[in-house]
């Protein structure tokens, strides 16, 4: 198997998705000449010339409600909005309209729409863009929601997004494009709604997603040291959430942490933590602790923004102290 | 451009006819509670609908408003699937979900009514976009008032149908009021024409309420589009007899004259097209048998809608998710 | 003590506000001559003018955003979004300028603005009119949710909105503006970040939100009948969230059944029953319950749309349950 | 309008300077690692902001962009509590939490720059409102993009200040990109100023390297908001002579020529004026010793961002909420 970047792997899944459905198409800002302020489109516009590799004006309601017609109409855009921050902008079209039409149809039309755009902290972008809102998207039926942690994944997830027939918001981290890992070359679906064991283990289930899944892993290393062994699952998509793989592990180890870097409150660990409770409350040895992004919009200085998600330590330490309080 | 044939024309009073009809009907069943929701009539407005969207071919598409009757019935929408969505039945053109505001029939063309102001705008703008790019010779038409005018959404879409000479031809149906806001008090400026210009489309304003000249307008509109010339802003000055929706009192009394009201009415876009048929050879029997028959169309809608049953509990839980 | 509607006790408070600090005034569609689509303003264009009560163009974004930069520089405004279904405009404003810039300037910025909507099911008015958002609003630091259920609860917590010097998302019911309650005569506040308790009770806590607070306290009636007695608790506020009265509840009753409008999958409820886990697990005798939203967009039919949100029957049901199997 | 003193048109000259020499000093900085996050820089555009800004009284009020170093030093802002906080430093005007993006000093009239393209037009138009309620007879800039001009805030904005004839003049900085779309492949359009005619207001475009017809023309526009008369819509014409940040390579030669910049260089609004300036009178030594101060100013603000201490880490979770 090959070793690829994360971006690679995304930019692999839309064009192979491209060559093989013309109705396939990519429209956002700059990803045309510039290919993408992360570089995950370059080439493609060469590769496919202007009229399937748009450059949009700097008009986030129209690029998702443009693409939600399009979708409604025939075609199969890949839409993408560069910060996650900036889909505030195309909240309407995205949940009055591309997450309704399907429904309030009565079935009739179809928005077969993925809308790319990037999450999270680590580029000292600060308050407005850096946020991770991906609890509000999953928070509206009618959407899906993906948020892909290693190459394999993005590029498999992505493929099964764009030949979905729903809307779906595909989440990519900034800080996890450079990273690489193995991508095998033939054709290949990461089904949606499909929890993965990143890590088999028995002492305690940590739940992780995007870039929390790396750090997670990290503990989990160094914990092993410690002879505590963790079971990491990564749901990989948040809606429909895979709570099934959660509670089976969650069974096995009796212990639930939930990382993530978005704010806690209302974020998506409190309905994975509320579910567990809902599905295995007997299960669980101890109550579910969370480890997430602190209630703050995120800072500006180094120092400040890397306080406020969890770092490798703090997951780390939330471990020890449940291990050891729990026995 | 040829002159319209006795036929067209016929065919344009004759859905003219049908809109006042249906909406006059719904007066009738709201006042009796057999109507959920809210309505919005287009009552005085039919001209605008009737003569764009007899200037488009069957495979052409359109996107509507909350006030989207007319629009619906002069694409060629069933009123009887129309009465019984608004019933909230199970036969109804969305199987009672979506009702009034969210009316959509796609393989007529009808991309769908709108319950929020502006929000199709961008979705015809992409249903214009996939038009071009699956080079099908479609033509989308944007219906919006006034008030939606004022809206980013509009902004955004105009720019970009402009910059990508999408074929799409956007329809102010100006009826000086977003509720009761007159226009005067929610813009600096007399034609939303003159907006044209801000993305670099041709702007035209019509009568609104003569169905001729807004069907010649808008038939130039889209033939531009349609030989990819681009959009056109396409103003039509009109007016809406009735109240913001049922249930605003007096026929919107509290915001607007009754002077402005009556003044308005004796330009009703129905009386103008009935004299100027009579005029032009059509008799008063051959008006009065379209009449009745339209007429019986939307008993018979209701009817329908009546006898239909309501959809099954578990309806609601259905279509969240395609396939 | 009068007996007033919702609707009139907003107005007052409105009223009372704009008298006592000539820095108040409120601005949205149609609350000037029209007096607000349901009534809520009525009659203040004529007592304060066209300056004080501003007629807006359809330009929910704008509203937001020149709200938030009159509060930026001295003002103090009411702006209303007619339906928080179209607050998915505004939220750029909202989100990424309201609830931030105070701590963007590190705290030289103030942004005292109430941005007043009205939420829920009960118009018949599908999809695009009747969705519960409060969620989104309370995962986003900086800004303040509140819900107020009753007359007396809708009066004070609005004066207080309208004091405080951040951004405050006000959400009423477009169901309970009918609804009619005690309001005292003279000036009173109820403070944010204050749940109340609408009813005592020993064996089973409920925390239900703005309608759902009438219907759960119709539950209990119809419960009390059985020989269950419900102890109701009402947070108000969501952000700031009582966890502490909800607890103090919980470990008297050691049940909790959490009731709202809004869908489940990520919604306020997961919030309230993580939190109660955190802070109270072992006093939990049963999994918290949730009784919510059904997982769609909501239907225009009558019946389906009754169906899509908690009844009094359903949430009875729910208690019945849990009482019995904790049994 | 009375001419421009000597004293007023040094002043300007020693903003521009001010400013290209902070921006120089960002890319040396930036390079070394010690500016974290994003730089925008205004390299270029200097007269735009000081045209603009040395025609307001310091109590008026201005809104700012990602690009908006320039715009803070052009209102007084101080460049050692800019540097410090693009060092994300304590001692910054946002105590390390805002950085460059995020710029404000409320009691300069600096309500902040903006990290949302078009985010900063809304909040322009309410502090205009808020002016015009208070009686305050303060005016309010907005600095924003071309690219901006494409996004619905720019269009809501603009409608309600016409509509309320609020004090506010919109500033338009066409510097023919965002990012990497040129004008023509974003709008289809070629002035922004036509936007104008779209809301009721003037619009009027002018060389934005010439820093005295910048001024000339803000000068109106500012008059006549103060006046009660309304908005303005005032487009630049400029470029960046930088790539679109710090890291965009070759000042941005993947989207633009290389001829393309090096004739823009030429029209380069600092050396220009210098021309301007010696012919009038003003002595080589005086504009060097200008440079020289501006210069120590510079070199005083980097190491007082380098002594300064990072923000302890409670800091991260102060300010969420006021009071
Ligand atoms: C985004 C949004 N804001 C507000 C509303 C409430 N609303 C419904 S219709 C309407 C007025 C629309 O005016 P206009 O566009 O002129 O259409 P008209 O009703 O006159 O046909 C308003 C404000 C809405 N549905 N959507
Ligand atoms: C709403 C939003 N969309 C996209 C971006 C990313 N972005 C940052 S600057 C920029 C280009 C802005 O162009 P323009 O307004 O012309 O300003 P310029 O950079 O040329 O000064 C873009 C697209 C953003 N910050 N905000
Ligand atoms: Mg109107
Ligand atoms: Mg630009």
């Amino acid at each position: 198997m090959a070793i690829k970047t994360y971006r690679d792997a995304l930019r692999e899944a839309m064009r192979e998705e491209m060559l093989r459905d013309a109705m396939v198409f990519i429209m956002g800002e700059d990803v045309g000449v510039y290919g993408g302020i992360f570089g995950v489109t370059a080439g493609l516009r060469d590769e496919f010339g202007e009229g399937r590799v748009k450059d949009t004006p700097i008009s986030e309601a129209a690029i998702a409600g443009a693409a939600t017609g399009a979708a409604m109409t025939g075609m199969r855009p890949i839409a993408e909005i560069m910060f996650v921050d900036f889909t505030t902008i195309a909240m309407d079209q995205l949940v009055n309209q591309a997450a309704k039409w399907h429904y309030m149809s009565g079935g009739r039309i179809k928005v077969p729409l993925v809308l790319r755009t990037t999450t999270g902290i680590g580029r000292r972008t600060a308050a407005q863009h850096s946020q991770s809102l991906e609890a509000w998207h999953a928070h509206v039926p009618g959407l899906k929601v993906v948020m892909p942690s290693t190459p394999y994944d993005a590029k498999g997830l992505l493929k099964s997004a764009i030949r979905d027939d729903n809307p779906v918001v595909f989440i990519e981290h900034k800080m996890l494009y450079n990273e690489k890992g193995e991508v095998p070359e033939g054709e290949y679906l990461v089904p949606l709604g499909k929890a993965d064991i990143k890590r088999e283990g028995s002492d305690c289930t940590i739940v992780a997603t995007s870039l929390m899944v790396r750090r997670a892993l990290a503990a989990a290393e160094a914990l092993a040291g410690e002879g505590i062994d963790i079971e990491l699952v990564d749901p990989r998509t948040i809606r429909p959430l895979d709570i099934e793989t959660i509670c089976t592990s969650v069974s096995k180890t009796h212990r639930l942490i939930i990382v993530h870097e978005a704010c806690g409150f209302c974020g998506v660990g409190a309905e994975i933590a509320t579910e567990v409770m809902e599905q295995a409350f007997f299960e669980l040895d101890a109550p579910v602790v969370r480890v997430t992004g602190k209630e703050a919009p995120i800072p500006f200085s180094p120092s400040l923004e890397d306080y406020v998600v969890p770092s490798v330590e703090e997951i780390a330490a939330a471990v020890r102290c449940l291990v050891k309080g729990g026995e | 451009m040829e002159a319209l044939t006795m036929e067209k024309r016929l065919k344009m009073y004759r859905l003219m006819l049908t809109i006042r009809a249906f909406e006059e009907k719904i007066v009738e069943v709201y006042a009796q509670g057999l109507m959920p929701g809210l309505a919005h009539l287009y009552v005085g407005e039919e001209a605008v609908a009737v003569g764009v969207c007899t200037a488009l071919e069957p495979a052409d598409l359109i996107t509507s408003t909350h006030r989207g009757h007319g629009h619906c019935i002069a694409k060629g929408g069933d009123v009887k699937l129309m009465m019984a969505e608004m019933f909230g039945k199970d036969t109804g053109y969305c199987r009672g979900k979506g009702g009034s505001m969210h009316i959509s029939d796609i393989e007529l063309g009808i991309v769908g009514a709108n319950g929020v102001v502006g929000g199709g705008i961008p979705l015809a703008t992409g249903a214009a976009l996939s038009a071009q790019m699956r080079n099908s010779g479609q033509v989308v038409v944007c219906f919006f008032g006034d008030g939606a005018s004022n809206n980013g959404s509009f902004h955004e879409s105009l720019n970009l149908a402009a910059l990508w000479r999408l074929p799409v031809v956007y329809v102010c149906e100006n009826n000086g009021y977003g509720i009761s806001v007159a226009q005067s008090r929610h813009q600096a400026i007399k034609d939303v024409a003159v907006r044209a210009a801000a993305y670099g489309m041709p702007g035209v304003t019509v009568d609104g309420n003569d169905v001729e000249a807004v069907h010649a307008a808008a038939r130039v509109a889209v033939d531009r589009a349609r030989q990819g010339e681009g959009p056109t802003l396409l103003e039509c000055k009109t007016y809406r007899f009735r109240g913001h929706h049922e249930g605003d009192p007096n026929r919107g009394n509290r915001y607007r004259s009754r002077q402005e009201i009556v003044a308005w009415e004796e330009k009703c876009p129905l009386k103008g097209y009935e004299a100027k048929l009579l005029a032009g050879g059509v008799t008063w029997e051959q008006l009065e048998e379209l009449k009745e028959k339209v007429q019986q169309a939307i008993e018979a809608a209701v009817q329908y809608a009546n006898a239909s049953p309501f959809p099954p509990l578990t309806a609601a839980l259905a279509d969240v998710y395609a396939g």
